[in-house]
């Protein structure tokens, strides 16, 4: 089969989807598989590799290589791999709970390692899977199965913690916006790094409407922030808001009161710290509270771990010549017995 | 040349100093020339836990035992004919493994008041009568190295660090050795250093001649080569062995060698060691703690390379539900422990052999993986190859039981030719063979082996994963009796490999008998000694030894049964034991030592006369 | 009232239809009205392992099984008299386990064509034949749900949610139960929803008066109360039974209970259940993995807390190293292993057995811990305070081994009064008893006990750590002969545990004779059954079950000794059959059921026949 | 023995203390067990865990309750004591390996539900204890006994890692300098919440000299830049260099060409974002480079677990009355049988 007449169909298996129905999983699993059949990748060289979760059911769904592992673990299995196979196109699947809980470790060293695959974090903010516990992205004060009382912990913010690691790419989308999701899905692929896309995604049988202020028609426009490459920062159902910088504070200005697009912000993927400012953008949404952005905060070539590791293995090889196995298990000092 | 050499069979040597004194430098130069000479030979470095422990004080004492002689070698002996102290500290760690009228030969420089101290000794050791029975021999080697260097530009801390070399100089004579090799060595150790190499040769020679022209002692001894097989020898570390085995498996099986590995004692040599050789395309992962270390091997083994990891006792506890994982995916891994005293962080740098049970049964569920154990530093090498050949042949997870005694010991090896080595085939499925079937994961083979489908394969594309799958297919499966069907198959996978595995022999002694001696890993040299001086004694006592733990070859309950008693030493509470017993019913009787140490030959003879009145 | 209730001993049914069907809560309010009502029961509830499994299909098929009579009832039932099926995959799923001429409910409305074909039914067995051999009561239950409702506000979707309550309605007056339980229920949970609450209080009768209206059929049965022992009996499920023991104790001892785990099936119930009982001091923590769950119980028992963590197999197995620790410090702690499924994430939301080795032995080094396990849902009460118990006088770690069977299982309990469970009493050092001599934290009493100094204690300040420790003082030791001493103390502690707990007794069948079954956990309700219905019949057979399985009681070899053959069955490939056979040295026979399901009374009664030919 | 009493002294205990002559390590316990004399707890109330490596020997030489743990595990292990005896003062000693190899996720969980405690983290770049493998903190290239051709990992910046994950107060300070760890260390231990303190420890064993630039007379002045609430940055032997802010980028002036203090970026703990910016003044020291900052980077009082936790028991006693037993046992639904 040439890889260019694949279609999403083709990445699809012959397994029954179990997700609920309803579940955001299923638009993502739509997204990808239509991402996947455009990028022109041999079916056999793109390889599934998720955790434990109700996310990380999604290999079995897709067609190529797969692997649905254990809790939390999927990014240093996918790190083993890209060591070995650097040719290969790894993508990672993980959940809130799989990937900043019992795996947030792995994740912060697969980032700043900075092997070139592509991390799907599905966050839903609780455990699906296990019936509705908090998860680490949870709100403070959620009423769930093991927080009767409300949640204590506060929340972890996905982004900051990557751009804590040092990731070279972090994005945001959400699995209500089946267009942005694809277009975010592509930008990471195309990074040759660590992509880490955090995706909103509805659980809605234990954790209904978590993110409806982002994704609902209503409240949308007012409450998200579409970022891009070198545009300013507007939001609004009819982009009626833009967002300056005051020093270190993003302020939220009305268009219509005098304030023109050259006054705004405009967004540089390259910036570190315009992406740590994004990344704080992060309160419960309110009345006058700050938009939630989404898009690419941050984007940074800066060498990918496998690249290097093939680099000194060549290196090594030319400094020391091809191993000799005889040589090897001779050592340099024998002696005979005659 | 005022003394007449004593011509000897066996000579242990101990070398006992300060962490910093070089004692595991000396003791290996001197190890490799007596090799190098055609001794045989075994070592046993034993380090202090600390990085530099206190200076002067008995926690502080790094030791480094060996045995060479004429004769085959198998341990590096129980009581030393010769002791080096180079302080109050080692003197006292030390003297109690001294035999009666050893010679010990003493830095008396070490034996200071502050020395004495820090050594906890009331009185001096030199002057009260403590080494009345042995032969003493005592050099201010401080002093004597300080002369030697009078005119060298050195500050007196750095001549201060070439006292071990008067040491080696100094036994160089007495055992009449040539000191060539050694000065090879510094040449190439300190080639850019030009005048410490020079302060080395200098003290060095100075040692020996110190022995060929002062007349105070008499005790010069004469150990003959030894009428080893012939062949080409080099001397080789437990750890390194391993090593050289793992990447010798991958290049007989044409895959890339993947180790993901976090360091811990004492298994971090072997990451070392394999970090080096990256011109075999070997590829040395340092991940985040031992999860993702094994994990990342699931990863590369998945991809297709030649997947291991190493670690010891507490790292291996936490790779646990991985390997759980590997079993399911039913894919090749090795995993070495080089086990030390536990429970817990325990005794890190002491060795033990308590690991077992956890290798056998430290997982959830019916999760069985293949174990073998090295029995010698040599040994690590061709087990190693062994655990390779059985993962990658048979689709599962193999442990390797190493220990602490196997992995900083070292032996003479007549080394093999690498053409020699056991052929290794992966059961890597091929596109071409599933043009008209499809691949199913889980179809398997007369010996229950599925094969193995790599990224990367044109239309041989599939998903696995830890939840239960299906035979055949690999689909998830929750069916009931496909679960049973399941649990049985990959046992009776690890079962199968008995068949091909060989049978158990006997090591010395005869077939059957009254006593056996059974017992696997390190223990073998000690056991091995004890039983050939027992067999010259006249007892009825026979030695196998395993280095299949699971499967147990095929043979082994007639090997067992041809015996009235059964005798099981371990340095563990008795694991193996458990193992025997449940298998055979057979009452058995336990040697345990647990002291972080490794067995003697002598507690081994004690115990079978003990039996035998 | 147009027929005539059968009276009936015992009755079995099961509840099978879609996840979203509302079987468990059907089976629930069954459940608790008939306990109410004064019949014995178990129940045992069987998930789809999805969340939301595909509706229709037989993946997705939600079942609650049980057992209640008018005798003591020991196991939800093997055959089922009555099997109600809201849909074409219940049917599908369940119908091999109905009796010949067993009853069978069926909505005739989930047996529509998109039914059929999701449940992969070629024809209709309404239709076909298939159900030739039952008593069949086709009822449309949604037709008449809605028709009940009709005049109701409530849309369509909400409607057809109240079905199984015309299930329940129905089946109370098929069993001529009262409603009275189930309407305070439905007015609890609906309370704020009056449309909702009035909708199934609605339907419920509907469903009864159905019954007692129409003449369509004739099977009614009466199944009178059981003679129970008198008391006060509540229902209970082995989750909420463990969450409990665990209050009592912290509560008996006047500790601090400290809950730390990380979710998973099915153990998670045991975090929800003690999250609520904050009003009793009780902490939970919801850690980021399991380790961290442990390691925080480390700190808190080190701080003087009733430390406890609970998970199930893959989590239990990274617990390992962390164990080791608490086994060197001598603390107390609580590990509850719900078992699942295994190897890996193997089936989890079936039961097993099958982390018996990996409680005994899944830590590096020989390191000991006491196991115990619970037989029953109700019995997991007692079982987990006596785990507490055992942690806190003896100051170790214990690991209660219960299973998804158990856990989700529920039967009536006589539940005791608090003032009769036993003291407990915590081994605390007071600063008052160190005024004269000082505080050595691994200074022992008789039972090789050390004193528990808690930070906050003037004077007793100390320093604890997993490398290995002097005996007494506590201090670090690297010595050798300290090493064994410590090894085969910490083993003997746990040794000395066998003196103080119960002798092991024979729970059916006389104290010597031709047959024992041995067993320990789950199995114990379709043993006692079998047991019961096998002496009846004549047979030579008793029955022990073990709450202890380290230390064994410590009459146990003279309990297995005084039969001819030891059974012991087990919901995994053999595992207590390895302890029993490495420690007695008799062959046993292994009954090994690994599918994810119970045993059945049949299936023990079967093989003990087999045995007897 | 009334804790005013209490020096340094009576914090050393009569073990022997087992570093490495020369190793930075024994600065450090000097200052603790000074800093700890003043504060006025009694020693009974104070404990020390560590997890495994040479600083996480600490605890068996401060004469407080304390526990040598398991490698990575000391901030799990010490928020478990923490959640249950909130009134204790409770230390945690870790390695860069310990906190940030196999504990960095423990370590980023504790700093996000903020437990208060102090947590000093001992950054000699390697791994000591298992003699001189690279650690997370090494620096890319550099030589150790697992990295002979050179370390590949892109290392760990622990300041931002710690950002990252919300913590509450994070500092630097170093082992050759006695008087400003000591005054950071009484810092951290006022600070209510997790303080990650990261020290500088020279391990002159495998990695003598990594912070010698930062340490020693001679290029000290022009290499570290001391922060301190409310004051300008200025740095350089003589104060002679100061830093401004060119938006968000800082940038090195000389102060005798007409620059005054007044323009300088002034430190302000409370200020997340300038926070960050410090963080990542993180070059690796070469001629012209930015100094490395040093002292309480970021504080931020936002509440600690334990006492949401001890709030929420406080409330649902309250709310539902002091547990009963018996009533817990007997559940809400029982029958008689007579
Ligand atoms: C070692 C281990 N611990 C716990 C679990 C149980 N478990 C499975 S998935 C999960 C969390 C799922 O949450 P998340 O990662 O957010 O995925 P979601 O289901 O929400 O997609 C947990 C706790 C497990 N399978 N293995
Ligand atoms: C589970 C486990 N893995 C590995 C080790 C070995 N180990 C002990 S300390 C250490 C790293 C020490 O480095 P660091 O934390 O930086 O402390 P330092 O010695 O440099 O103070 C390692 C890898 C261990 N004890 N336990
Ligand atoms: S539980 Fe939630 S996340 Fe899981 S499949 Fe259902 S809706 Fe999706
Ligand atoms: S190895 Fe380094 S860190 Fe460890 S004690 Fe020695 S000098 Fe200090
Ligand atoms: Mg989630
Ligand atoms: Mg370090």
């Amino acid at each position: 089969m040439s890889e260019s007449t694949l279609t999403a169909k083709d990445f699809a298996t012959d397994q029954d989807v179990r997700w609920c129905p309803g579940c955001g999983d299923y638009s993502i699993l739509k997204q990808v598989q239509s991402v996947v059949a455009e990028l022109g990748r041999k079916r056999e060289d793109i390889i599934f590799i998720s955790g434990i979760g109700c996310s990380s059911r999604f290999p079995y769904y897709m067609n190529t290589y797969g692997m649905h592992s254990i809790h939390g673990r999927a990014t240093a299995i996918a790190s083993g791999l890209k060591a070995t196979r650097p040719e290969l196109d790894v993508w990672i699947i993980t959940g809130d709970g799989d990937s900043l809980s019992i795996g947030g470790n792995h994740l912060i060293h697969l980032l700043r390692r900075n092997f070139n695959v592509n991390i799907l974090l599905f966050n839903n903010e609780i455990y699906g899977l296990t019936k509705g516990q908090y998860s680490p992205t949870s709100q403070q004060g959620k009423v769930t199965k093991s927080s009767p009382f409300g949640v204590l912990d506060h929340a972890f913010n996905p982004s900051a913690v990557a751009l804590g690691a040092d990731c070279s790419f972090y994005a945001r989308t959400m699995d209500r916006d089946p267009r942005h999701l694809k277009e975010v899905l592509k930008r990471g692929n195309e990074h040759a790094g660590a992509s880490l896309i955090e995706i909103y995604q509805n659980c809605n049988v234990f954790n209904d409407g978590a993110f409806f202020t982002f994704t609902d028609k209503e409240t949308k426009g007012g409450s998200t922030l579409f970022v891009e490459q070198g545009q300013p920062m507007t939001f609004g159902e009819n982009k009626e808001f833009g967002i300056k910088l005051d020093g270190f504070k993003p302020v939220v200005v009305k268009m219509n009161e005098g304030h023109s697009l050259n006054d705004l912000w405009i967004h540089d993927e390259q910036d570190y710290m315009k992406a740590t400012l994004l990344s704080r953008m992060f309160d419960v949404p309110s009345e006058g509270s700050m938009p939630r952005p989404f898009g690419v905060f941050f984007s940074n070539d800066r060498g990918t771990y496998e690249k290097a590791l093939e680099a000194q293995v060549v290196e090594a090889t030319e400094a020391l010549g091809i191993g000799n196995l005889d040589k090897l298990i001779s050592g340099n000092h024998t002696w005979e017995i005659v | 040349m005022k003394t007449t050499p004593q011509e000897t069979k066996e000579i242990t040597i101990l070398f006992a100093g300060d962490s910093g004194d070089g004692m595991q430098l000396t003791g290996n130069q001197f190890a490799n020339t007596n090799a190098f000479f055609g001794n045989d030979l075994a070592t046993f470095p034993n380090f202090p836990a600390e990085i530099r422990a206190p200076i002067g004080t008995v926690a502080g004492v790094s030791g480094f035992q060996m045995k060479f002689g004429s004769t085959e070698i198998y341990t590096p002996g129980d009581q030393c004919n010769v002791l080096v102290a180079m302080n109050a500290a080692g003197l006292k760690s030390s003297l109690h493994n001294v035999e009666p009228q050893g010679t010990i030969i003493i830095n008396t420089s070490g034996f200071d008041k502050k020395n004495l101290n820090l050594a906890k000794y009331n009185s001096n050791p030199l002057e009260d009568g403590t080494l009345a029975n042995f032969r003493v021999q005592l050099i201010d080697i401080s002093k004597l190295t300080q002369e030697t260097l009078k005119d060298s530009d050195l500050g007196r801390k750095e001549t201060e660090r070439s006292k071990n070399m008067f040491v080696l100089g100094y036994l160089y004579w007495m055992f009449n050795r040539n000191m060539e090799g050694t000065e090879r060595f510094l040449k190439l150790k300190f080639g850019r250093k030009p005048d410490i190499l020079d302060a080395n040769l200098k003290v060095l020679k100075a040692g020996y001649h110190y022995g060929d022209t002062t007349e105070t002692f008499t005790s010069r001894y004469e150990v003959k080569k030894a009428s080893l097989p012939k062949g080409t020898y080099r001397s080789i570390m437990g750890n390194q062995a391993t090593a050289i085995g793992l990447i010798a498996a991958a290049q007989k099986a044409g895959l890339q060698l993947f180790y993901g590995s976090y360091p811990i004692t004492p298994a971090s040599d072997i990451l070392h060691e394999l970090a080096k050789h990256k011109n075999f395309g070997v590829k040395t992962f340092q991940a985040e703690d031992e999860i993702a270390a094994v994990t990342a091997c699931i990863g590369a083994a998945f991809g297709g390379a030649l997947a291991t990891t190493g670690s010891s006792g507490p790292g291996i506890a936490i790779k646990g539900e991985a390997l759980g994982l590997a079993v399911m995916l039913e894919i090749p891994l090795v995993v070495v422990n080089v086990q030390r005293g536990g429970p817990s962080t325990g005794l890190p740098t002491k060795t033990e052999q308590s690991d077992l049970m956890q290798a056998l049964f430290g997982r959830n569920g019916e999760a069985q993986t293949v174990v073998v154990a090295p029995k010698t530093p040599k040994d690590a090498f061709e087990t190693a190859f062994e655990a390779c050949r059985l993962a990658i042949e048979h689709m599962v997870p193999v442990m390797m039981l190493s220990d602490g005694y196997i992995a900083n010991g070292s032996e003479p090896w007549a080394f093999p030719n690498s053409k020699d080595l056991k052929p290794i085939v992966p059961q890597i499925a091929r596109a071409k063979d599933y043009e008209t079937e499809p691949y199913l994961p889980y179809k398997r083979d007369d010996n229950l082996v599925r094969k193995w489908a790599v990224p990367g394969t044109p239309g041989l594309e599939h998903r696995l994963g830890g939840l239960e799958k299906q035979d055949i297919t690999g689909d998830v499966s929750y069916d009931p009796d496909n679960h049973q069907h399941m649990v049985k198959t990959r046992a009776a996978k690890i079962d199968r490999i008995a068949l091909s595995i060989p049978l158990q022999t006997i090591d010395q002694g005869a077939e059957k008998g009254k006593l056996l001696i059974l017992a696997w890993g390190s223990p073998y040299g000690a056991i091995k000694t004890a039983v050939k001086r027992l067999l010259e004694q006249g007892y009825d006592v026979s030695h196998a030894h395993l280095r299949y733990l699971n499967p147990f070859p095929r043979n082994l309950g007639d090997v067992v049964k041809n015996f009235d008693m059964v005798l099981i030493p371990e340095i563990n509470d008795g694991q193996l034991d458990i193992l025997i017993r449940n298998k055979f019913l057979i009452p058995t009787i336990r040697l345990c030592k647990i002291k972080g140490m490794p067995f003697t030959a002598n507690e081994i003879i004690e115990k079978v006369k003990e039996i035998y009145e």
